[in-house]
C-alpha cells in the first residue's frame, strides 16, 4: 500500500476547503471519506443576534453563487410564520432575479464540468458568456453577486422599465449560445461515452438520501419546489419541470442545460408581464410569535429555512439547510464501485457549491496519482478511440 | 525603491488561499485570469506553491479551522511577499464580525504572526476584478516605498 | 385543504396519540407521544413517500425540541413531527439514520452543535466543528458564551 | 587568447547572448499561448522581470532536504546549456569544431533534465519526489529516439562525428532526414517540458512538480536553465537537421529556421492535451523510436546504395 500523500495536488483555480480521501483498489473506488468544516462560520448563531430585516444580508453570504436563494427562502419562512402578504410587483422582481441567478449558476457549473473532463475550451467559453448574465444582474440590482434585493414582505428596490428593456438583447444572445452549447454537448460522441451510464443514482437511493434539485430530477423524480410549493409568480408563468430517467452524469448535464434554456424563456416572460406600477413592499410591522418554514428551488435544489419567533424583533431560532448538504452524501451510492478516472466528474456532477468540487483528492493504494489528471486522460483515450484529435464540441466552440 | 521590490511589482506571482470564504471573492479572483481581465498583462501568474508566491490572495473571514493552515502558509512563503485580503470578509470579517467561528480579519492574524508582512485590504463584496487588480497595483506600489 | 386531510389519515392510524396539531396553508405540525414516534416517521417516510427535508433542533429552557420536517411533494404539504428531548445529563434519542441515510449528516451536526446523542448512529464523528473547539463545548446552545472560547 | 575565450564565454555565444535570446523565445511562447486563449499575454521582457524578481527573494532551505545537493544541483542546468550553446554556435559560425563534439553535446543536453530530477529528490518533499520520478520516466522516454534520430542524421551526412560536417547541405532534404527531424522535434518538445509532455512540472496542475520547495535564487537558476534550453535545443535541431547557419545572409536564414522550429513547438504545445507520464513513455518508445529507427535504416541504405534522396 503506497503512502498517502498528505495534501492532494490543489486546483490552480481554487484552493479546496473540502478534502476527500478515496480508498481505491486497482481501478475501483472502495470508499470516499470527506472532511468538511473549513467553511463553517456559524451563520445560524449569528442571525439570532440580528433583527428580522438584517438577517437577509447575513444569509446572502452563505454561498457566493446562490446569494439570492437563501434570503428568498428566509423571507418565505418569515412570511409563512407571520402570514405576511407580498405585493404582486415584488413577486415578479423576486422571480426574475431567481431565474437569472439560475442561468449564471448553471453556466458556471457547465464550464467547471467541462474543465474536469479536460475540455478547457468549454471552461473558457462558458465563463465568457456567463459575464453576459452578470452584466444584466448588475444592471438590475447594482452588484454582480450578493444582490441585496430581498426583504421580508417584499423587495428592497424597484427595477425601472428601461433597465428591463436593456436586458432583453443579452437574453437573446444567451439563448442562442446556450442552445448551441446544449446541442454541441449532446451529440459529442466523446462526451456521451465519458458521461453515459457513469455514477448512476437509482431512484430508490435518491429517495433514501433525500437528494434534491437537478440531481434527483435526472433520476426521474419530478421534485421541484417551484411546482410543489408555488411561490413568486411561478403559477402564472408557463414553464415545465425538466426530468430525465437515466440518473447518470449525462442526464444531470442535460437537465441543467435545459433548465438554463427554461430560465431564459421565463425571464423573457417576466419582463413582458412585469406590472408597471404597484407597491413593492408590504412593510410588515412585526412578526407574531410562532414558527415558519421557507423552501425555495435554488440552482442546486431545495433550500430549506426554519424560523422560530417569540414576538420580539429577532428570530429565536433560525435553521438553514443548503441543498448540497443532502446531495453530497449521495457519493456513497454513485461513486463507490466506479472507476477512479470518473471519480472527479461524479463528485462534481451533483454540482456541490463551487469550492466543494475541488480535486484536492489524495489516494490511498495508488502511488499518489492525481485524479484530475486521470479524468483528463480518460477523455483523451476516448478521443483517440473515436479517431478524433478535436471533439466536435471543441470544434463548434472554437470558431 | 530598491530592485527587489521593483522586481516583485513587475512580476507578481499570485497564490490563492481560501480561509472559509463563501467563494464569491474566489470566483472574482479567478475572473482576473479569464480573457476579459487577464492579469497576465501585468506579469501576474497563478502559481502552485507558497514557495513561489509573491502575493497571497486571501479570501474569507478566517474560520477557526483555517487559521493554523493559514499560518503554515505564511511560514512557507518566501519573503518578501504581500498578503492581499480580498473582499470585506478578509478585510474586517465583514458581516461575520461577531460569528463564533470566525477568528479575525486577515490583518490581525498576519500581524500576530509577523508584523512586518504588508497587508493590502481590497474591500467589496465581492470586489470587482478591476478592483482586485487595482488593489494589487496599490499594494505593489506601497511595497516599493518600504525598504527591504 | 390537504393539511387537514392528512391529519385525518394520521388520527385514523394513531388515534389520540397523535397529540396536539397546528395547521396552516401547506404546513402541519404534530406533537406525537414519544412511544409512537418511530412508527409515525415510518408511516410518513415509507408509506407516504415523505422526503426528509431536515431536522431542526430548538434549544428551549428545560429541553431540546427536535423538529423532523418531512415534505410530501406531490401534495405540497410540509409535515413537521416534534420530539422533546430532556436536557438532564446526557440528552439522547434514537437515530433514524439507518432507515433514512440522508439523516446521517444532519444528526452528526446536531450532535456536535447541541450535544444531543443519537443512539445507533452509524458514524458518530465530527462534521463541521473545528478541532480547537472541545468535545464538551456545544456552540449552538443558548448558554454557550463565545467570548471565553480561546483562539489557539 | 584568454581575452577571446572570456569574450566567447561571457558575451557572444555565451551567457549574454543565450540569456537574451532565451528571454525573447520564452516571451514568444507565452504570448502565442495567451493569444490562442483570447488573452492579451505578458509584456516583452516579462521572463527577464521574473528572473530578476526571483533573485531578490528569500532562499528557503527545508530541513529535510539534502543540503549540499539541494544547493548545487540548480547550477548544473545553466552550466551544461552554456557549454552546449558555445559549442553549437562555434560549430556554425567560424566552423571550428572538434571530432566527437556532437557526442559531448548530447551528454550536456541531458544535464538540465537531470538537474530538475536531482533537485526534486533532494528537497525532501513527497510531492516533489513524485514529480522527480515522473521527470526521470520522461527522460528515459525521449533519450532513446533522440539518439536514434541524431545517428540517422550522422549517417546521412556522411558519417563524420563533427558538427561542422552537417552545415554543408541540409540533412532534412532526404526522407530519412525528415523522419529523424520529426522524431527529434518531439523529443525536444519533451525536453523543454511543454505540453503534451509537461506532467512532471505542470505549471498549473501539480503544485509546481519537482520544484515545489525551491524559492528565490535557486528557482531563478532553474528558470534560467529553462530559458537557455529554449534557445539551445531548437538551435541544436537547426544545426543537425536543417544545415545550420553561416555569416551574412546565412545568419538571417538561420534565424528564420530557428523561429520556424520554435513556432512548430508552440503549435504542438497549444493544440494538444497533457499526456500522463506512462502514456508519454509508451508514445516515445512505440511511436517516436520506431520512426527514428526507420530513419536510421533508410539513411544506412541510402548511404550504401549511394541514393542521395533516401
Amino acid at each position: 500500500m503506497a503512502t498517502t500523500i498528505p495534501i492532494g495536488p490543489y486546483h490552480p483555480l481554487q484552493e479546496e476547503p473540502e478534502h476527500y480521501l478515496l480508498t481505491v483498489e486497482e481501478e475501483e473506488v472502495l470508499d470516499v471519506d470527506v472532511q468538511i468544516g473549513y467553511n463553517h462560520r456559524g451563520i445560524e448563531k449569528l442571525s439570532e443576534k440580528k433583527t428580522f430585516n438584517q438577517v437577509p444580508f447575513v444569509v446572502e453570504r452563505v454561498c457566493g453563487i446562490c446569494s439570492h436563494s437563501h434570503p428568498y427562502a428566509y423571507c418565505l419562512a418569515v412570511e409563512d410564520c407571520g402570514g405576511i402578504e407580498v405585493p404582486e410587483k415584488a413577486k415578479y422582481i423576486r422571480t426574475l432575479i431567481g431565474e437569472l441567478e439560475r442561468i449564471h449558476s448553471h453556466l458556471l457549473w457547465a464550464g467547471l464540468a467541462g474543465h474536469f473532463i479536460g475540455y478547457d475550451t468549454v471552461f473558457m467559453w462558458a465563463w465568457r458568456y456567463r459575464e453576459e448574465v452578470l452584466d444584466v444582474l448588475e444592471l438590475l440590482t447594482g452588484n454582480r453577486n450578493a444582490y441585496a434585493m430581498m426583504k421580508p414582505g417584499g423587495v428592497q428596490r424597484d427595477i425601472p422599465r428601461e433597465h428591463l428593456e436593456e436586458a432583453r438583447p443579452s437574453l437573446t444572445t444567451l439563448k442562442e449560445k446556450s442552445e448551441m452549447l446544449y446541442n454541441a454537448v449532446l451529440d459529442d460522441p466523446v462526451m456521451k461515452a465519458r458521461l453515459e451510464g457513469v455514477g448512476v443514482l437509482e431512484e430508490e437511493a435518491a429517495r433514501d438520501y433525500g437528494a434534491l434539485g437537478p440531481t434527483v430530477r435526472a433520476s426521474g423524480i419530478p421534485i421541484d419546489v417551484r411546482a410543489d410549493y408555488p411561490y413568486g409568480v411561478y403559477d402564472e408563468l408557463d414553464w415545465k419541470v425538466i426530468t430525465r430517467d437515466a440518473g447518470d452524469v449525462l442526464a444531470r448535464v442535460e437537465v441543467r442545460l435545459l433548465e438554463t434554456l427554461e430560465a431564459i424563456k421565463m425571464s423573457e416572460q417576466i419582463i413582458d408581464e412585469m406590472p408597471e406600477k404597484g407597491p413593492i413592499d408590504s412593510e410588515p410591522e412585526n412578526v407574531p410569535p410562532g414558527e415558519g418554514i421557507g423552501n425555495y428551488e435554488a440552482p442546486r435544489g431545495e433550500c430549506f429555512h426554519y424560523v422560530g419567533s417569540d414576538g420580539s424583533n429577532r428570530p429565536v431560532r433560525h435553521k438553514i439547510r443548503a441543498p448540497t448538504f443532502m446531495n453530497f452524501p449521495t457519493y456513497k451510492a454513485t461513486c463507490v464501485g466506479e472507476t477512479v478516472a470518473d471519480a472527479t466528474i461524479i463528485l462534481a456532477s451533483v454540482d456541490p457549491c463551487y469550492s466543494c468540487t475541488e480535486r484536492a483528492i489524495s489516494l490511498k493504494g495508488r502511488e499518489g496519482v492525481d485524479l484530475m489528471e486521470l479524468s483528463v486522460e480518460r477523455t483523451e483515450e476516448l478521443k483517440r478511440e473515436f479517431g478524433l484529435d478535436e471533439s466536435p464540441l471543441e470544434e463548434v466552440l472554437n470558431e | 525603491m530598491n530592485w527587489k521590490s521593483w522586481g516583485i511589482s513587475k512580476s507578481p506571482w499570485l497564490y490563492h488561499v481560501n480561509t472559509g470564504s463563501c467563494n464569491n471573492c474566489d470566483i472574482e479572483v479567478v475572473d482576473c485570469l479569464t480573457p476579459k481581465f487577464d492579469v497576465e498583462r501585468i506579469g501576474g501568474k497563478l502559481v502552485g506553491s507558497p514557495r513561489h508566491a509573491d502575493v497571497l490572495m486571501v479570501t474569507g473571514p478566517m474560520t477557526r479551522k483555517s487559521k493554523p493552515r493559514f499560518e503554515r502558509i505564511l511560514e512557507a512563503s518566501a519573503r518578501p511577499f504581500i498578503v492581499a485580503a480580498v473582499g470585506t470578509c478578509a478585510c474586517s470579517k465583514g458581516i461575520f464580525h461577531d460569528a463564533y467561528n470566525c477568528v479575525g480579519p486577515v490583518r490581525k492574524v498576519t500581524e500576530d504572526f509577523d508584523e512586518d508582512i504588508m497587508v493590502v485590504n481590497i474591500p467589496g463584496c465581492p470586489p470587482r476584478p478591476e478592483a482586485i487588480i487595482e488593489g494589487l497595483d496599490a499594494g505593489l506600489k506601497a511595497l516599493k516605498e518600504v525598504e527591504i | 385543504m390537504n393539511a387537514s386531510s392528512f391529519k385525518e389519515e394520521l388520527s385514523g392510524r394513531f388515534g389520540w396519540k397523535v397529540g396536539k396539531t397546528e395547521k396552516s396553508s401547506g404546513r402541519l405540525y404534530v406533537n406525537p407521544e414519544p412511544e409512537i414516534f418511530e412508527d409515525m416517521v415510518e408511516f410518513v417516510f415509507k408509506e407516504h413517500g415523505g422526503r426528509l427535508a431536515t431536522i431542526s433542533c430548538v434549544d428551549e429552557e428545560d429541553l431540546f425540541r427536535l423538529l423532523y420536517h418531512f415534505s410530501l411533494d406531490d401534495r405540497g404539504l410540509m409535515v413537521t413531527i416534534k420530539l422533546p428531548v430532556k436536557k438532564d445529563g446526557n440528552p439522547s434519542t434514537k437515530s433514524i439514520a439507518n432507515e433514512i441515510p440522508g439523516a446521517e449528516w444532519i444528526e452528526r451536526e446536531i450532535r456536535e452543535m447541541f450535544g444531543v446523542d443519537f443512539e445507533g448512529h452509524p458514524a458518530k464523528k465530527r462534521l463541521l466543528k473545528a478541532d480547537s473547539v472541545g468535545d464538551e463545548d456545544f456552540p449552538f446552545r443558548k448558554d454557550f458564551d463565545v467570548e471565553n472560547l480561546e483562539v489557539d | 587568447m584568454v581575452g577571446g575565450l572570456v569574450f566567447d564565454f561571457f558575451v557572444f555565444p555565451g551567457l549574454l547572448f543565450t540569456l537574451s535570446a532565451g528571454v525573447i523565445a520564452s516571451w514568444l511562447v507565452r504570448k502565442v499561448s495567451a493569444l490562442v486563449q483570447w488573452r492579451v499575454g505578458p509584456p516583452l521582457l516579462q521572463p527577464a522581470y521574473d528572473i530578476a524578481k526571483l533573485f531578490g527573494k528569500e532562499n528557503i532551505i527545508p530541513e529535510e532536504s539534502l543540503e549540499w545537493s539541494y544547493l548545487l544541483v540548480p547550477l548544473m542546468g545553466p552550466a551544461g546549456l552554456l557549454l552546449s550553446s558555445i559549442i553549437l554556435v562555434k560549430a556554425n559560425y567560424p566552423g571550428t569544431s572538434f571530432v566527437g563534439d556532437i557526442i559531448v553535446l548530447l551528454y550536456l543536453l541531458v544535464l538540465p533534465g537531470l538537474a530538475v530530477v536531482l533537485g526534486g529528490m533532494s528537497s525532501g518533499n513527497p510531492l516533489s519526489s513524485l514529480g522527480s520520478n515522473r521527470e526521470l520516466k520522461l527522460i528515459i522516454a525521449y533519450e532513446l529516439p533522440l539518439l536514434l534520430a541524431v545517428t540517422a542524421a550522422i549517417v546521412n551526412a556522411g558519417g563524420g562525428l563533427r558538427l561542422a560536417g552537417f552545415t554543408s547541405e541540409p540533412v532534412v532534404a532526404s526522407i530519412s532526414g525528415a523522419f529523424g527531424f520529426i522524431a527529434a522535434l518531439l523529443c525536444i518538445q519533451a525536453e523543454l517540458g511543454f505540453i503534451p509532455f509537461d506532467s512532471p512540472e505542470a505549471e498549473t496542475e501539480i503544485m509546481g512538480g519537482p520544484l515545489i520547495e525551491y524559492s528565490g535564487p535557486l528557482l531563478g537558476l532553474f528558470k534560467i536553465s529553462h530559458l537557455m534550453a529554449l534557445l539551445v535545443l531548437p538551435l541544436f535541431l537547426v544545426t543537425v537537421f536543417l544545415g545550420g547557419f553561416s555569416t551574412g545572409w546565412g545568419a538571417l536564414w538561420g534565424a528564420l529556421k530557428y523561429v520556424l522550429v520554435l513556432v512548430g513547438i508552440i503549435l504542438i504545445k497549444n493544440t494538444n492535451p497533457r499526456l500522463r507520464s506512462d502514456q508519454a513513455l509508451k508514445f516515445f518508445w512505440y511511436g517516436a523510436a520506431p520512426l527514428a529507427l526507420l530513419a536510421l535504416v533508410l539513411a544506412v541504405v541510402g548511404n550504401l546504395a549511394g541514393i542521395g534522396w533516401l
